[in-house]
């Protein structure tokens, strides 16, 4: 996108006698816009959908505006909206015995660790703020700098619960990027590069006849591959039943037990863009990304936004179903799962796709 | 946190952390404090702090007529207020050596059954919500609103009812009445099997309190832990057969007991699923008491004007849904109490949290905590 | 072995785990129980949660006094178990009305006070709703509002209020000047003794 | 077990005539003093034919200003036999001294607490006796009888009126 932005620049008249990295950075400010604002609006849709969803499955209304007065709009609309006001309008503060640097920059790092991982997700065809040859690389590389914001959050807040949600974090995170790196291998295996419209338009035709060519279909050991990335995935971004940083009921709130305001707000914000980001990196590696479920069917760049978000959209669905569905785990039962469990069953899935794909097909 | 490298030696000595868990804590179920010494996540000792909710009650009752206790006896354990009255009614009547009509003995049975049920609801409700299932939660809320729906019929009140009095209850049921409860024990029977295809039977919650907190028999008998905590230690004692109160003889039911099915007897699990378990049971008496009740006859007839008990003392226990609720009361022959002292059977389960949850980590206090269903306005009085 | 049977029962519970709470999502609309409560009150028969109101047998919402019944006998006071309720009374002639002190001498029940009633205040904020008071009422003058009573009172539950000092409730209408002429004439009758 | 073979079995296998045999002695508690409590206490709950392994109940009694006694009354139950006895103990306000059971009887450690709150009497041999329900800084023990009320705890005043309301 940067080229094609700087291309563009180049046909501006006034524009081409600005310096080189001017117009670099003024190119990537455009693309970092649409970036900011799509995680804005990522996460009002998804509070909203996630208040409205749990409610439904726990018999309830959720957020509904009815009667006089300025509610919260029809049936709950403005909720997140009325939301956002208050997190902005809040008092600031930052308690007297934090450590106040680490306090600070601790949300903006956090944020920074999502923001920068949308670099690398195509939406479509031609939507892609870049696209690395690394694509793959990058995101998990990435993905995992919010950590730091994590850490420095619990640490910074100089209270007990959240320096325990802060270790529970790391340690979980650093845990699950393994499962994560290791199913997405066995994709790599099979396409041969890193770059994720690559990996995309591998995914094209049809197998066994009816079902699209998704690596999720394509042979037994990656579907496996599939629900543990998703699963390695919902933990990684601390939601339920993985949640231990967090944990309201034991942790209070965790890592952000301090923090309100706008400051929490930007942990909100990144937390419900990592939603976003563990869906996207599923569907585009294991659910075709921007290609049509019913293949040589609507397609094009238009509709690829559609089935790419509208991939994306289901699996955060199902990740608002497991939180509003599953217990917690403790944090060595999550250790357990992942070391037990997930990590061995994913090398011995790179081992079988290999196999698989050497014998088999 | 300070920790201390001692090179000489070549090993760390870490100091263990001094955690406040409460009282304000969203799983404290109360204003119950926790001093938790945490060696990592790993509690090596509890001592709870109690007292946050202290409300005189035993001052107060010597202060107030036999009747007028009542209200202060609701407010104890106020999630089970009719088996408190219940409890009380049933102490101060055999003090005074008072024979309740039959109408109004299977009209007791029935609201502190259904009570029992609402009570456990919000037992494996909240157990749910501490190891972070919010739905089963709600589920439960939703099916004990409809029973306090039916004691608000009833009485006019939801949650502290003063309904049963000494020597009766306050007044007869309405019109359909009977009817709306069968309604609801039809409802609520196959509502069971839901909770425990949501949360019983779920692998992450068996996880979570399967061999967790495991309460051995003689321990719980010595800290004095009864009720379900204690079946769910293995012991088949229930005060509604082994220490006959009321019409409980009348009734066919089960007293289920911790059989270790997850893991081992008297974890947490067994002592959820007792609960669970419970439900059916006192559904069934329930059901029974309703088809038996006289459906005629006075509930007022044999209260007196002045309850003015002779002098002298008893100590009574009942079976409340948490436990051996006893009453000691010693009356001078006044128609106010001497003394009477509240033998409560969370304050009890509390105790014994330093014995149970000692070695294991901390998310697993909160389970430990939700399984043994303390109620704090019982445990501080 | 163990390590496969846990993935087993792991995927299946937690399937079936998801099974209950997806039903509940797309039967949304039959089986929500909530109550839109400032907009909604709560007797809603449509739903399936709750009873019609007609079956009310009693209801613990605020209490009322009909100063009219009231004879003053001091019966509420003494069951009260939290000491809410306030009475101060004078002797008068038995059954006669006295205008003045908006006294009714004759009770509907037909009892003839022998009592006026200078103050009877209920403080709300500490009253229990333990219905204690309205058993031994000989003329069934207090009584909680609504329910049975709605016929004398309509329900009032919701009597909140910005000042505490407002939620206690004075029923006594006799006017200030004549209680204070009252208390008056009783100091006089005392010294004059 | 019978209560009277109860009696019966602490005066042969405990300690010849430590219980009043007769008429004029309860029928329904056993009276002990102080002295003897310690190790009936551990005999209670050790002997086979008795066996009472759970303290059910432990209550405070002021028995008034006349008299100026303090009491404890223990009530005992077995699990096993199914049998239950009620021990009272009668000390005086002036040195209200009575021997811990809480190693005997694990759940006395916190019912003791509670009376040593309430009434202050002081349980000996009890390894943590402090204040358990109110604060540790409070005076006085509020079950007694002639307990006053304080006018104030860390100078927050009791209000004793509110506006309005005399």
């Amino acid at each position: 996108m940067v080229d094609f932005f700087l291309e563009k620049f180049s046909q501006i008249s006034w524009l081409t006698g600005l310096p080189d990295g001017i117009l670099f950075v003024l190119a990537v400010i455009l693309i970092a816009i649409p970036i900011f604002l799509f995680l804005a609006v990522n996460a009002l849709v998804v509070v909203y959908a996630e208040r409205k969803i749990s409610a439904f499955m726990q018999d309830r209304l959720g957020p509904m505006g009815q009667g006089a007065g300025l509610h919260a709009g029809k049936w709950g609309l403005l909720q997140t909206v009325a939301d956002t006001v208050k997190l902005i309008s809040k008092e600031d503060i930052i308690p007297a015995a934090v450590d106040k640097k680490l306090f600070i920059s601790a949300p903006f790092i956090f944020f920074i660790g999502s923001f920068i991982t949308f670099v690398a997700l195509p939406f479509n065809q031609t939507i892609v703020a870049a696209n690395f040859n690394i694509g793959i690389f990058y995101i998990v590389a990435v993905s995992s700098v919010g950590v730091i914001g994590i850490i420095l959050a619990g640490y910074g807040s100089n209270n007990k619960w959240s320096l325990y949600g802060a270790m529970r974090s790391a340690a979980q995170i650093i845990s699950y990027e393994i499962p994560v790196a290791l199913s997405l291998l066995t994709v790599v295996m099979l396409v041969g590069s890193l770059q994720m419209q690559e990996i995309i338009k591998a995914q094209d035709g049809v197998i066994w006849g009816f079902l699209p060519h998704w690596f999720v279909f394509k042979n037994p050991f990656t579907f496996i591959a599939f629900f543990i990335l998703f699963i390695s995935g919902v933990a990684e971004v601390n939601r339920t039943p993985f949640d231990i940083p967090e944990a309201e009921s034991e942790l209070v709130a965790g890592f952000h037990t301090e923090y309100s305001g706008l400051r929490w707000a930007f942990f909100f914000l990144a937390e419900y863009a990592n939603v976003f980001i563990v869906a996207g990196v599923a569907s585009v590696v294991f659910l075709g990304g921007w290609q049509s479920p019913i293949p040589g069917f609507l397609e094009g760049s238009g509709w690829g936004l559609v089935w790419f978000l509208g991939k994306a959209i289901f699996l955060i669905f199902t990740m608002i179903w497991f939180r509003w569905t599953f217990p917690r785990l403790r944090t060595d039962q999550l250790m357990v799962m992942c070391w037990k469990y997930f990590i061995p069953i994913a090398f011995i899935n790179i081992m079988g796709v290999g196999l698989w794909d050497l014998f088999v097909s | 946190m300070g920790v201390e490298h001692d090179h000489e030696l070549g090993v760390i000595h870490a100091e263990e952390m001094v955690l406040n868990v409460g009282p304000q804590h969203p799983s404290t179920h109360g204003v119950l404090r926790l001093k938790v010494q945490t060696d990592g996540e790993i509690i090596t000792k509890i001592d709870p702090y109690i007292g946050y909710l202290h409300r005189c009650f035993e001052k107060h009752c010597e202060n107030v007529t036999y009747e007028q206790c009542i209200p202060y006896i609701d407010r104890c354990d106020y999630i089970a207020s009719m088996n408190n009255d219940f409890g009380y009614a049933v102490t101060v009547e055999q003090l005074m050596g008072i024979e309740i009509p039959e109408k109004v003995e299977y009209i007791r049975v029935i609201v502190a059954e259904l009570n029992r049920i609402a009570s456990h609801l919000l037992a494996i409700g909240t157990i749910g919500l501490d190891v972070g299932a919010f739905t089963p939660f709600l589920y439960c809320f939703r099916d004990r609103e409809r029973i306090l729906d039916l004691f608000e019929m009833l009485c006019g009140a939801r949650l502290l009812y003063n309904y049963i009095w000494v020597g009766g209850v306050s007044h007869d049921f309405p019109v359909g009445w009977v009817e709306k409860t069968y309604e609801f024990i039809d409802y609520f029977e196959p509502k069971i099997h839901e909770y425990n295809e949501l949360l019983t039977y779920n692998k992450i919650f068996i996880e979570r309190t399967a061999d967790v907190g495991i309460l051995p028999v003689d321990v719980a008998i010595s800290y004095g832990v009864t009720g379900p905590n204690l079946r769910g230690s293995g012991l088949r004692w229930d005060l509604r057969r082994d220490d006959l109160y009321s019409i409980y003889d009348q009734f066919e039911f089960d007293i289920p007991v911790g059989t270790g099915a997850m893991g081992s007897v008297g974890d947490c699990w067994d002592r959820y699923y007792v609960r669970v378990r419970e439900m059916e049971e006192s559904a069934k008496i329930v059901r029974q008491a309703l088809d038996q009740m006289p459906r005629e006859g006075d509930v007022h007839a044999t209260i007196p004007r002045k309850i003015r008990p002779p002098k002298g003392q008893i100590y009574k226990r009942t079976e409340s849904p948490r436990g051996d609720l006893g009453f000691y009361i010693i009356s001078d022959g006044s128609p106010i109490p001497f003394r009477i002292k509240l033998r409560s059977p969370a304050f009890t389960a509390v105790s014994c949290i330093n014995e149970i949850a000692r070695g294991w980590m901390l998310s697993d206090v909160m389970v430990i905590l939700g399984s043994l269903d303390i109620v704090l306005g019982e445990i501080d009085r | 072995m163990r390590y496969f049977s846990n993935i087993w029962q792991a995927i299946t519970t937690l399937l079936i785990g998801m099974r209950v709470t997806i039903v509940h999502f797309f039967k949304a609309r039959k089986g929500i129980v909530t109550l839109q409560y400032p907009v909604e009150r709560w007797p809603r028969p449509e739903r399936n949660i709750g009873f019609s109101f007609d079956s009310y047998n009693v209801i613990r919402s605020r209490l009322h006094v009909d100063m009219d019944d009231c004879i003053g006998c001091l019966k509420c006071v003494r069951a009260c178990p939290v000491d809410c309720i306030r009475i101060e009374t004078f002797k008068v002639e038995k059954g006669v009305d006295i205008p003045e002190a908006n006294h009714i001498g004759v009770t509907s029940q037909g009892t003839q006070k022998r009592l006026l009633v200078t103050r009877f205040d209920i403080d709300m904020t500490e009253c229990c709703y333990c219905n204690l008071c309205t058993y031994p009422c000989p003329e069934e003058c207090i009584y909680m509002v609504g329910g049975p009573n709605s016929s004398k009172h309509e329900i009032d539950y919701e009597f909140s209020e910005y000042d505490r000092n407002n939620i206690i409730y004075r029923f006594a209408k006799v006017p200030p000047e004549e209680v204070a002429r009252r208390k008056a004439e009783k100091e006089m009758e005392k010294t004059a003794l | 077990m019978e209560f009277n073979k109860i009696i019966e079995s602490i005066n042969t296998d405990f300690k010849e005539g430590l219980l009043p045999i007769g008429e004029e002695a309860p029928t329904d508690h056993i009276q002990v003093s102080p002295e003897d409590w310690g190790e009936l206490a551990g005999f209670l709950r050790e002997n086979d034919s008795l066996k009472f392994d759970s303290l059910m109940c432990l209550t405070g009694i002021d028995e008034g200003t006349e008299e100026e006694n303090l009491g404890v009354i223990y009530s005992l139950h077995s699990m096993i036999h199914r049998h239950k006895l009620e021990v009272r103990i009668t000390v005086p306000k002036s040195r209200p001294v009575v021997p811990s059971v809480e190693q005997i009887w694990r759940i006395a450690d916190w019912f003791e607490r509670e009376i040593y709150d309430m009434f202050g009497i002081t349980f000996e041999g009890h390894r943590d006796l402090r204040r358990i329900l109110l604060p540790e800084d409070w005076e006085g023990y509020p079950l007694r009888k002639d307990y006053i009320f304080p006018e104030s705890w860390h100078g927050i005043e009791v209000p004793k009126m509110k506006e309005g309301w005399e």
